[in-house]
């Protein structure tokens, strides 16, 4: 043990700084060796190649990943569609119609079901999920909807969770102003609440999203992963991240570059999504 | 035409009524389900015994293990680097060019996918630091993965330690660092568990990052640099595979079983910590 | 009787608001010394340059010297833990830590290396009796200081600031909050003190500053106004202000 | 405290900068590991092997995982593993290494158990797999689009399939991919227009394997050649293996070993 307190303090100083700098390293280290691996085949191949390109054969040579692309943003927007709604209004009626005790109990709850592991809801997504869409509206089931539905589900505790955190944050005095006009409880919410906790909500959506976009087990569990662009709501898809999974295994070589070029521009498009979030959207609030 | 706002606001609350017993209603039925799937498939022995035939037969008893040691491995790392760099962001610094890089580096880690851990994890630790598909590789990548939740836990839990103690500690002639670890981190405690149940719990339910860092072997791992494999990773190949359904069951319910216990520990220190200033 | 803190020329100003407006005063060694005046005046401002809690201020910009046993605390070099060591302070709102009545007693002690059992029960049997508190908690040293009175909780603080064997004791109105009966403790305490310690006592309260005192200073907008042996400045105010401020006239 | 850090920290370091010479180290270690990694259509028959193995061998330990044929012919080319298994026959490039026939395994096309087709010709699976035929119907079944399911990019099964039955086609790109034979086999067993190629070894009664050309997958039609979508199941390794390798790999060419591979479906070399 140092006994010279001003020098003890300089030390743990430094030890802290290091600490601090290790979350920059660990970024720094998958930023590089991410793109340290996928780099060369884009230089190879040509980023239009891979970006743009259809067909994905990566042992014969072929590594468009455009139909991937399009599909991560289709379940993404499909798991938009189906849990911001959801989200926002169970969000509203939390936040605005619920009473305290209920609050107390629900929201928890609903947070503690964000803990429940996607390869859960990947599960039993194939059990119930696509064998009632093969059922009762056609295809193999393995397809955009019910990935979207799942995902739609997945991201219900981060929409609901921020969401609700954004409309809890208005000011008491805008309701009181808008009730003393008499607007309705739902006007109020409508016309005042809502837009004011809009930024908020907008992150919700956006983190939401990247929450979609990410998710990988269980989208390989009932995406049916076929490499075409689907052209209906039954067709199977394979997503970026799906890619990755379903093939890093067994990938050597180009292969292998090929699943890293994937990764890179899967995280180009999440440091967009996370920058809009946290940096654009949360300082308007 | 115009609807009498009376009628829209009474048809919105039943609608939000409704809406939010939905959206509760498929939550618990997804608990419901793996509960009454799996309950009739898990014992003692399907607890405490090794699988047989890939899974097919026996227990779970290694996965158990296998989790256990990912997760308490990943925070026994990443608790001293998260809580040292949230004391460095609250006590040791102003706001500045530096901490805003710093927060921009963890909310970038905290946005990435677990894919991409696994990704890096198997490019890095796997395959370039030649650890093979190891205990160490997942640990590691797990580490970094779950060290952005306990930093911004454990920066909350600091800053919402009072001011006053704090003053009075360095009138008590403290140094900084004695102020820090003997008045500021014992008052933070509650809320940096709380981070850390939460971590436990990302550690024990992730798949994508563990399956290509830690492997999947059914051994039970006795050395950092064996492969083993987590419930979740479990789980996933037993369902994927069409092992064995129940079996499969059996270890949901007892993965959703931990984890959702981690987080009501969680919630418990959580609730604990704001009541403690408030 | 000798100067233990001599105070030249201090200024303090945050940003661009100046809060001492060079101050000089000589504080005698084993007196209590009052310093008075109302909100606004500096007083605060002017103990927490003596202890350099001021240090933790954002912005305070200082200026002057401030000298104890003829050393100039306000050196670049001053080791101010040390200092902190040396000059012991007591807040107006008693801030207990959220430990037991005996670990906050003993929390000085210990930074300073003391972990010997008898030793660091003499040192809290010792401050806890200095404090007049020691009757009232000895059967329950273990309890949170937290669940003390908030009179019990002030004469913790003052004892776990005699803890650090302090010279100079700082009191930053310490009975505002408090009781008569309370007050009345801290002030027999702080008589019997004055003995082996040096003690500044900040108060707007007049009457109290007349009963322990001996010497009294009277603050006003940043100003000293007025400084004698208290004798004198109740008796015989040399400025009118003074003798307004005594009077009730404003405060 | 800072004390405890310090050591957590260096700790850490060590730990990384030993691994970084890890294969060595475990080599040392212990010496009864086998560590053996690649084909996911080797794998379960190989820890059933392991699984036997180790009873009457309770000082060995061996560590067997997936990764895919091509990664576990990479990893012994690397010395990670000691064996390495493929579920097709070795590429330029990777001859060099040497190379033990465990057994044979058909590829058998399923379907579900519901599905009336019994039989299919080769040419008919090739144009299903290549797009060209996209419903039942033109098989003689209900007018139902096929839910084909082939393997991913880089699976042994898959680049014995492409080989043996698709001959230069293309596999078509909006068809179902899955990454082992475990999931095809469970897409199948749960969707009644589904059909897909899966080791002969893992057929039972939830997936109903189909007459190719007039000859029914088995055992026997294998052995007499007339079923064509046959590979090798290859345990692969660099130079000489040591003692105990040796041993396990005697052990699966035994009467014994082989006997367990055969209760599984595979076709070994015994009767």
């Amino acid at each position: 043990m140092i006994k010279n307190p001003v020098k003890k303090e300089q030390l743990v100083k430094w030890v802290l700084v290091t600490f601090a700098l290790s979350s920059l390293l660990f970024l720094f280290l998958i930023f590089i060796f991410i793109l340290f691996e996928g780099l060369p085949l884009f230089h190879k191949i040509g980023l239009k190649n891979i970006i743009l390109g259809f067909k994905w054969a990566p042992t014969k040579g072929s590594f468009g990943i455009f139909p991937m692309i399009v599909s991560s943003f289709l379940v993404t927007f499909g798991a938009l569609i189906i849990g911001a709604p959801m989200g926002l209004s169970c969000a509203i009626y939390l936040a605005e119609y619920s009473g305290k005790r209920l609050k107390m109990f629900l929201k928890p709850a609903l947070e503690l079901l964000a803990g429940i592991p996607s390869v859960v809801y990947g599960f039993l997504g194939v059990v119930y999920i696509v064998p009632i869409i093969r059922d009762y509206i056609g295809g193999s089931g393995f397809s955009l909807l019910a990935t979207s539905i799942i995902l739609g589900i997945m991201i219900l505790p981060t929409v609901i969770s921020i969401s609700f955190d954004a409309l809890m944050s208005v000011p008491k005095t805008y309701r009181e102003g808008s009730f003393a006009m008499g607007a309705t409880k739902w006007q109020t919410i409508h016309k005042v609440v809502i837009p004011a906790a809009k930024s908020g909500i907008l992150a919700s959506f956006i983190l939401g999203m990247g929450r979609a976009i990410g998710e990988t087990m269980a989208v390989i569990m009932i995406a049916g992963n076929a490499l075409r662009i689907p052209s209906s709501i039954l067709d199977p898809l394979r997503t970026l991240t799906g890619n990755i999974a379903l093939e890093l295994a067994y990938a050597t070589g180009d292969h292998r570059l090929g699943l890293f070029s994937t990764g890179i521009v899967l995280l180009v498009i999440i440091m967009i999504l996370n920058y809009i979030a946290n940096f654009g959207i949360k300082r308007k609030m | 035409m115009r609807i009498n706002p009376r009628f829209t606001n009474k048809f919105v609350q039943i609608g939000l009524n409704l809406q939010a017993f939905f959206t509760v209603g498929i939550l618990v039925i997804i608990v419901a389900i793996i509960c009454f799937k799996g309950l009739p498939y898990v014992n003692f022995e399907f607890i405490f015994s090794y699988p047989e035939d890939m899974g097919r037969l026996g227990g779970i008893f290694p996965s158990i293990v296998g989790t256990i040691l990912l997760a308490l491995l990943s925070i026994l790392f990443a608790t001293p680097l998260g809580v040292g760099t949230a004391i460095f962001l609250t006590e040791y610094t102003k706001e500045s060019k530096f901490t805003k890089i710093i927060r921009f580096g963890v909310e970038s880690l905290a946005g990435i996918p677990s894919i991409l851990y696994g990704l890096f994890g198997f490019i890095f630790f796997v395959i370039k630091l030649r650890m093979g598909w190891s205990l160490l590789a997942g640990v590691l990548t797990i580490t970094i993965m779950i060290l952005p939740t306990i930093i911004r836990t454990s920066e909350e839990a600091i800053k919402a330690v009072p001011r006053n103690l704090r003053i009075v500690s360095y009138s008590l002639s403290a140094t900084k660092w004695e102020t820090v670890t003997k008045v500021v981190l014992p008052s933070a405690i509650p809320g940096i568990l709380t981070g850390i149940m939460l971590s436990v719990g990302r550690a024990v339910g992730e798949t994508a990052a563990v399956i290509f860092t830690m492997g999947s072997s059914l051994r039970l791992p006795t050395s950092l640099f064996d492969s083993g494999r987590t419930m979740a990773v479990h789980f996933y190949i037993l369902a994927r595979e069409g092992i064995s359904m129940e079996k499969a069951y059996g270890t949901a319910l007892v993965l959703v079983v931990s984890i959702l216990l981690i987080n009501v520990v969680a919630y418990y220190l959580m609730n604990k910590a704001i009541s403690k200033y408030s | 009787m000798s100067t233990k803190i001599a105070i030249s020329g201090l200024r303090v100003a945050f940003s661009k608001n100046e809060i001492l407006k060079g101050i000089t005063i000589d504080v005698h060694r084993n007196t209590i010394t009052g310093f008075m005046g109302p909100s606004g005046s500096g007083k605060t401002t002017l103990i927490s340059v003596i202890n350099r809690m001021i240090d933790f201020e954002e912005n305070a910009h200082i200026d002057g010297e401030v000298h104890i046993d003829g050393h100039n605390i306000l050196d670049g070099g001053q080791n101010t833990v040390e200092l902190r060591r040396r000059v012991g302070t007591v807040f107006a709102v008693p801030i207990p830590l959220p430990r037991s009545i005996y670990e906050n007693i003993a929390y000085g002690p210990r930074l300073r290396g003391i972990g010997d059992r008898i030793m660091l029960h003499y040192i809290v049997e010792d401050s806890l009796k200095k404090a007049f508190l020691w009757d009232e908690v000895k059967d329950r040293l273990s309890m949170s200081a937290l669940k003390l009175s908030g009179g019990q909780q002030q004469r913790l603080c003052l004892a776990r600031t005699l803890a650090l064997k302090p010279e100079i004791i700082l009191l930053d109105e310490p009975c505002s909050g408090l009781d008569p009966i309370s007050t009345a403790k801290i002030e027999d305490a702080l008589s019997e003190l004055k003995k082996d310690f040096t003690i500044i006592l900040v108060s707007n309260n007049t009457k109290q500053i007349a009963r322990i005192t001996d010497f009294s200073a009277f603050f006003y907008l940043g100003e000293l106004i007025e400084y004698d042996t208290t004798e004198r400045l109740f008796t015989k105010p040399s400025v009118k202000k003074t003798e307004d401020y005594i009077q009730g006239k404003f405060g | 405290m800072v004390r405890k850090l310090g050591i957590i920290v260096v700790a850490l370091a060590t730990l990384i900068i030993s691994c970084s010479n890890k294969p060595a180290a475990r080599a040392k270690k212990d010496k009864h590991t086998i560590t053996i990694a690649g084909s996911t259509s080797v794998m379960p028959f190989t820890e059933k092997l392991a699984e036997h193995f180790m009873i009457d061998h309770r000082k060995f330990v061996i560590d067997v995982q997936g990764g895919g044929s091509t990664a576990g012919i990479q990893a012994c080319l690397n010395n990670t593993v000691d064996i390495g298994m493929s579920s097709r026959e070795l590429k330029e490039g990777e001859k060099m290494l040497n190379t033990i026939t465990i057994c044979y395994d058909g590829i058998a096309i399923v379907v579900h158990p519901k599905n009336p087709l019994k039989a299919l010709t080769m040419q008919q699976v090739s144009r299903i797999f290549n797009g060209e035929i996209k419903n039942w119907d033109e098989l003689g079944w209900i007018k139902r689009k096929i839910d084909a399911v082939t393997r991913e990019e880089g699976s042994g099964t898959r680049s014995s399939f492409e080989e043996l039955v698709m001959k230069g086609r293309g596999i078509d790109d909006g068809i179902m991919v899955q990454d082992s034979n475990g999931s095809v086999k469970e897409v199948v067993a749960t969707d009644p227009y589904a059909i897909g190629y899966i080791s002969l070894g893992l057929v039972d009664e939830r997936v109903k394997a189909m007459t190719i050309d007039g000859v029914i997958p088995s055992i026997r039609s294998i052995k007499t050649g007339k079923y064509k979508i046959v590979r090798p199941f290859l345990y692969v390794t660099n130079g000489e293996l040591d003692e105990d390798g040796k041993q396990f790999v005697k052990f699966v060419l035994s009467k014994d070993g082989q006997g367990i591979l055969k209760k599984e479906g595979l076709v070994g070399f015994y009767d």
